[in-house]
């Protein structure tokens, strides 16, 4: 099975690595550009064909390692 | 005073910190593998700088589930002083011992550079022989040391007196939250600083303002 | 096991896709007597290119000084080694990764950085400071920005992540570097004496074993695009630049220092360029031993790797080792304490050839003497340029401090701050000083004392006069040693040049090595270690000659080190040298008359070594701590660096100034200033004079600004907001590189 | 008009994040975790609405800026 994890920073969290990109992407004559924000995705092999299972399994290992709910949230998605 | 170092997986300051509790305690310290579950019996645990695991996924993650962390949690449960710095600090609000989260620099660049701080709490054991307001000089040397938390805990903690160190008036090198440098926990005996006060207990390289922070604690914990 | 021996049909094309010459290719099939395997002719191309054999420097590199008391290893092993006393030895090296670094900055200059730490501790040393000697493009090219922030960040996020404080270096930009810029990286790393290991797997029947990261499919060139196996590669062309992993090598690091700790290593050697092939084969050779590989062994990223794949991946953080037999469980042990891969992929033989075998397979089975002394070795033919003569003709009447503000605040002029506060300088509480000065300054832990380390080359001069230039480099970096007060004790170099089958460039390249070795022969400092990186041009054009010169000194007493900012009031300013006025090929020619003309100066070695001989003891016996020796633009751009540390001005002039300009801005070599209060000075010119010492009182230090006899006069302040304020302004157009 | 690209390494470049971040998880007990790869997500705001000219201006961006088409490659997604 593959899933996907998105993990990205929480509105109201300063984002200057996402504000840099949309002003670099400006200043390269992008003008449509507006708000941007950067985050992770994980893509992640998991043995087994249990979908919920895995999906238990993965929120598990969002609340554990891969976001720290402080300043980011998550998404999974199973594919 | 009996002292130990936690080394992880590319820790690169624990020597550094090692030399500094050797020279200010005359006692070396115990250096404890990540993965030892025991602690031996210390009064002070450091959490030395570096890049445990690489700073992968985020500065301090992997290193906050490490084995021995549990041990250090319950040191500092039990009133046990626990010293986080730099890559130290950023375990210690990892594994949420500390409020908080600490984010990229807002200039997206790692900065080294010997920053003007001042000492804003002296009522605790690693503190107490500066003067309030004491302005000192470490140096930092970190990507992601940009303090953040939520207005509440902010206030919370200003509120309780445990903000120790604050960068001084257009030092901040990182966009921290009101130039947070440094803060205590709850119960003042955990503190996670950015800048390296075990950098700065040397003349030969030029300064020996860290010099008191070793000091408080010898007097706090005899 | 039989030898595969199917037809290749190995075309010209495939000869020439791997680099080879007809010629060449003639030679390996008399070496081998049938047609070389894909695997051996793999094999044959990387060991045989430029980067592996040196074969069109060799001969030449052969005339360089390379003995000294003090010299415990020269070139030849990994990285250089010398004696520092009380049982310490100081190993280092200079190492290229240009063409990576033109393609991927960030990950090019990483890479090279973690290349030239393995260099250094595979031979048993802990890495305690790194240099880096960078060239770019013309600020105004649409590439540099890019390039200077990824190269400076790449650097930074491998040795930052190391632990090791990355101490100094030099950044210059020239057109000439437009299309091929110059990532220089040196490493010098503490070690004692009796645990120095070196790569020659001697005696039979030893496992070699295989440590650190898996192998992939990371940096095989185009060449391996002949190989059919290719054909499933995917949409994607397969990138020849590689990812480094930094915490990968911190750990392989502590766990390879640790394997050294016991006795169980008999030889090893790290995984470079060309990692299995030439750690494998140079250490056969070296070892007078042949060497049979397992390739099924190899731990692999990657899924269906093919023999050829694994010979020529240039994975990193990965390395090499012979063992004692029976030690190998011991070994294994710590490496998985490090949670590194660590696997026994083959043993040592008494055949001195190299054989592979995979998939039951035997894929190459080559005499190893066929890929070192028997490679070829070329001596190219060479034609001199016409040595630039004359000096140029310039404006008289300019206003000198006007001049000096705009040099200041000039691109190859201004402050590295915005470069160095990147690197983390000051991580192992070692670092005595910081970049800023004429040399880093490292204490050797737990003593009082320190080793001196500077990078230089004035690649300026070296274009007019490859010959002179070398001297220069050579002489300038033996100074930047003296300036703080060491003993400079051996260098590392790194030869940047052109097609060297161009004969003028061949030329720069034979005149480039003769300077480097007259000088140090005449300033008793060794060459112990190296690098040649050459094909090195924009569009067809060749780089300026960059041979870079790392330096090494030794300083007993680190509480007496001098360092360039002036310390005190009244301090009498004095310049020991001779200053003729020398400005062809300055600064201030090309800065302030925009043009890049005359002769190099030239170098006088015995007054560089007289003058410098007594600048040290000066400083060894205490007398002076302000030194500055004098180098790019001249007298009183040193005399501004001395300024502007600490915003203490001074009062300069000289009786009977000829033309101040000349004077002032004159670039002329063997030259020092030091300040200190007027009886030292007094003493001080006297004792110069009692030698024969050409000195010159130039005034005082004090006040807010560098005040001039004629009144004419600058703020120290408004001379550091230029100098400052470049690099920031310059970068702060920078677009971000996207990062985790 | 909100797109998001994703920035992943192409096949075959070693990931060293990934690799810690798989090896981490299994440490934790989450044995079912095979091959991790970590990428990036980048969500924009676009002005305009024609959503041809976005992706063609998307793609511009990826290569221009947002991803190092040596070592990385990209897919686009409009929202
Ligand atoms: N790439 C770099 N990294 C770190 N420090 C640098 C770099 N480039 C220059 N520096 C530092 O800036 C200072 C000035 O460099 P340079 O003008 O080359 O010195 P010098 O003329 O004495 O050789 C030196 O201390 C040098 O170490
Ligand atoms: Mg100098």
């Amino acid at each position: 099975m593959k899933a996907r994890v998105f993990v990205t920073l929480k509105n109201g969290v300063l984002d200057p690595q996402g504000k840099a990109i949309g002003h670099a992407l400006n200043g390269l004559g992008f003008e449509s550009v507006g708000e941007v924000r950067q985050g992770k995705v994980i893509d992640l092999e998991l043995a087994g064909s249990d979908a919920e299972q895995a999906k238990t399994e993965l929120k598990a290992m969002c609340e554990k390692l891969l976001a720290n709910t402080v300043i980011e949230k998550y998404e999974i998605e199973l594919k | 005073m009996k002292s130990a170092v936690v080394v992880f997986p590319a820790s690169n300051c624990d020597r550094d910190a090692k030399v500094a509790l050797t020279q200010m305690t005359g006692k070396a310290p115990h250096m404890v593998w990540h993965q030892d579950s025991e602690l031996p019996d210390v009064d002070l645990v450091v959490l030395p700088g570096g890049f445990s695991y690489g700073d992968y996924l985020r500065c301090g993650a992997m290193a906050s589930q490490s084995a021995v962390m549990k041990s250090v949690k319950a040191h500092a449960d039990k009133g046990g002083m626990v010293l986080g710095i730099c890559n130290g600090f950023q375990v210690l609000t990892e594994s949420h011992m500390l409020p908080g989260a600490l984010m990229r620099n807002a200039a997206l660049k790692f900065v080294c550079r010997p920053v003007g701080l001042e000492v804003e709490e002296t009522q605790s054991g690693f503190t107490r022989h500066y003067e309030k307001g004491q302005r000192v000089t470490f140096p930092v040397a970190h990507g992601e040391g940009s303090y953040f938390a939520d207005e509440e805990t902010l206030n919370r903690l200003e509120g309780e007196n445990r903000v120790a160190f604050r960068y001084a008036e257009g030092e901040n090198p990182n966009g921290s939250a009101r130039n947070i440098a440094g803060i205590l926990s709850e119960k003042r005996n955990v503190l996670g600083l950015m800048p390296h006060p075990e950098r700065v207990v040397d003349e030969v390289l030029g300064g020996t303002d860290g010099r008191k922070l070793f000091q408080s604690l010898i007097e706090a914990i005899s | 096991m039989t030898f595969v021996a199917e037809k290749r049909g190995i075309t010209p094309e495939i000869v020439r896709e791997h680099g080879l010459s007809d010629a060449e290719y003639g030679l390996i099939l008399k070496l081998m007597g049938r047609e070389p395997s894909m695997v051996e002719l793999g094999i044959f191309s990387v060991m045989w290119s430029e980067h592996c054999s040196y074969k069109s420097t060799r001969v030449h590199l052969k005339k360089l000084p390379t003995k000294a008391p003090w010299v415990i290893q020269g070139p030849g092993e990994n990285a250089g080694v010398i004696d520092i006393g009380d049982g310490d030895a100081a190993i280092f090296k200079m190492e290229s990764h240009n063409h990576p670094s033109f393609i991927e900055p960030y990950q090019g200059a990483a890479t090279g950085v973690g290349g030239i730490m393995r260099d250094v501790f595979t031979m048993g040393a802990r890495p305690i400071a790194m240099m880096n000697a960078l060239r770019f493009g013309e600020v105004d090219n649409p590439k540099t920005r890019h390039l200077v922030s990824g190269v400076v960040s790449g650097i930074g996020g491998y040795g930052n992540c190391m632990g090791v404080p990355t101490v100094g270096g030099e950044v210059n930009f020239h057109k000439s570097y437009n299309g091929n810029i110059l990532v220089n990286a040196m490493c010098v790393g503490l070690a004692r004496t009796d645990k120095i290991f070196k790569s020659a797997a001697k005696g039979a029947g030893n496992p070699v074993v295989y440590i650190g990261s898996k192998t992939g499919r990371d940096g095989i060139h185009g060449a391996t695009m002949a190989s059919a196996e290719f054909d499933d590669a995917s949409e994607e062309k397969r990138p020849t630049v590689q990812v480094g992993d930094p915490f990968t090598e911190k750990l392989l690091l502590e766990a390879c220092l640790e394997l050294m700790a016991t006795d169980a290593i008999i030889a090893i050697q790290d995984m470079g360029a060309a990692g299995l092939t030439s750690s494998s084969a140079e250490m056969g050779d070296k070892g007078g031993s042949g060497i049979e590989l397992n390739l099924d062994k190899v731990p692999q990223r990657e899924a269906n790797m093919t023999a050829y794949e694994m010979m020529l991946s240039e994975s990193q953080e990965r390395m090499l080792a012979v063992l004692k037999p029976g030690r190998e469980q011991e070994a294994e042990a710590i490496f998985k304490k490090w949670e590194l891969d660590f696997a026994v992929i083959g043993v040592t033989t008494d055949t001195k050839r190299l054989v592979v075998k995979h998939r039951g397979k035997i894929e190459a089975d080559m005499p190893i003497t066929a890929l070192s002394d028997a490679a070829p070795i070329y001596e190219r033919p060479y034609v001199e340029r016409a040595l630039a003569s004359g000096a140029p003709a310039i404006d008289m009447n300019r206003n000198v401090l006007q001049s000096l503000k705009t040099i200041l605040a000039s691109p190859d002029m201004a402050s590295r701050r915005w470069v160095w506060e990147q690197y983390d300088n000051t991580v192992m509480a070692d670092t005595v000083q910081v970049p800023g000065g004429d040399a880093a300054v490292v204490r050797i832990h737990g003593s009082s004392k320190a080793l001196a380390i500077t990078t230089d080359v004035t690649p300026r001069y070296c274009r007019p006069d490859p010959l002179e230039g070398g001297k220069q480099a050579v002489a300038e970096s033996w100074r930047n040693l003296t300036a703080v007060g060491a003993t400079p004790l051996a260098l590392t170099d790194n030869l940047n040049y052109g097609n060297p089958q161009k004969p003028e460039i061949m030329w720069e390249i034979v005149a480039g090595i003769e300077g480097i070795g007259a000088a140090c022969r005449a300033l008793d400092f060794p060459v112990i270690g190296g690098n040649c990186s050459l094909y090195n041009e924009t569009n067809g054009e060749g780089i300026l000659p960059t041979p870079a010169i790392g330096g090494v000194g030794l300083m007993q007493d680190v509480t007496k080190m001098a360092t360039v900012a002036f310390k005190r009031d009244d301090d009498v300013i004095v310049v020991i040298g001779e200053t003729h006025g020398h400005l062809g090929q300055s600064i201030y020619l090309r800065e302030i008359e925009g043009r890049e003309e005359g002769a190099a100066p030239k170098v006088d070695l015995g007054l560089e070594k007289k003058h410098g001989d007594f600048v040290r003891k000066l400083i060894e016996a205490g007398r002076v701590d302000t030194v500055h020796d004098v180098s790019d633009g001249g007298l009183l751009v040193a005399i501004a660096e001395m300024a502007m540390p600490r915003g203490i001005g001074a009062s300069i002039g000289i009786a009977g100034l000829p033309d101040a300009i000349p004077f002032w801005f004159g670039e002329d070599q063997a030259r020092y200033v030091i300040a200190a209060p007027f009886e030292e000075a007094d003493k001080i010119v006297q004792d110069a004079r009692d030698l024969y010492i050409q000195v010159a009182e130039l005034g005082k230090t004090g006040g807010d600004a560098i005040t001039l006899e004629d009144g004419d006069s600058v703020k120290v302040a408004a001379l550091r907001d230029g100098f400052e304020s470049w690099f920031p302004n310059y970068m702060s157009g920078e677009e971000i590189p996207v990062t985790n």
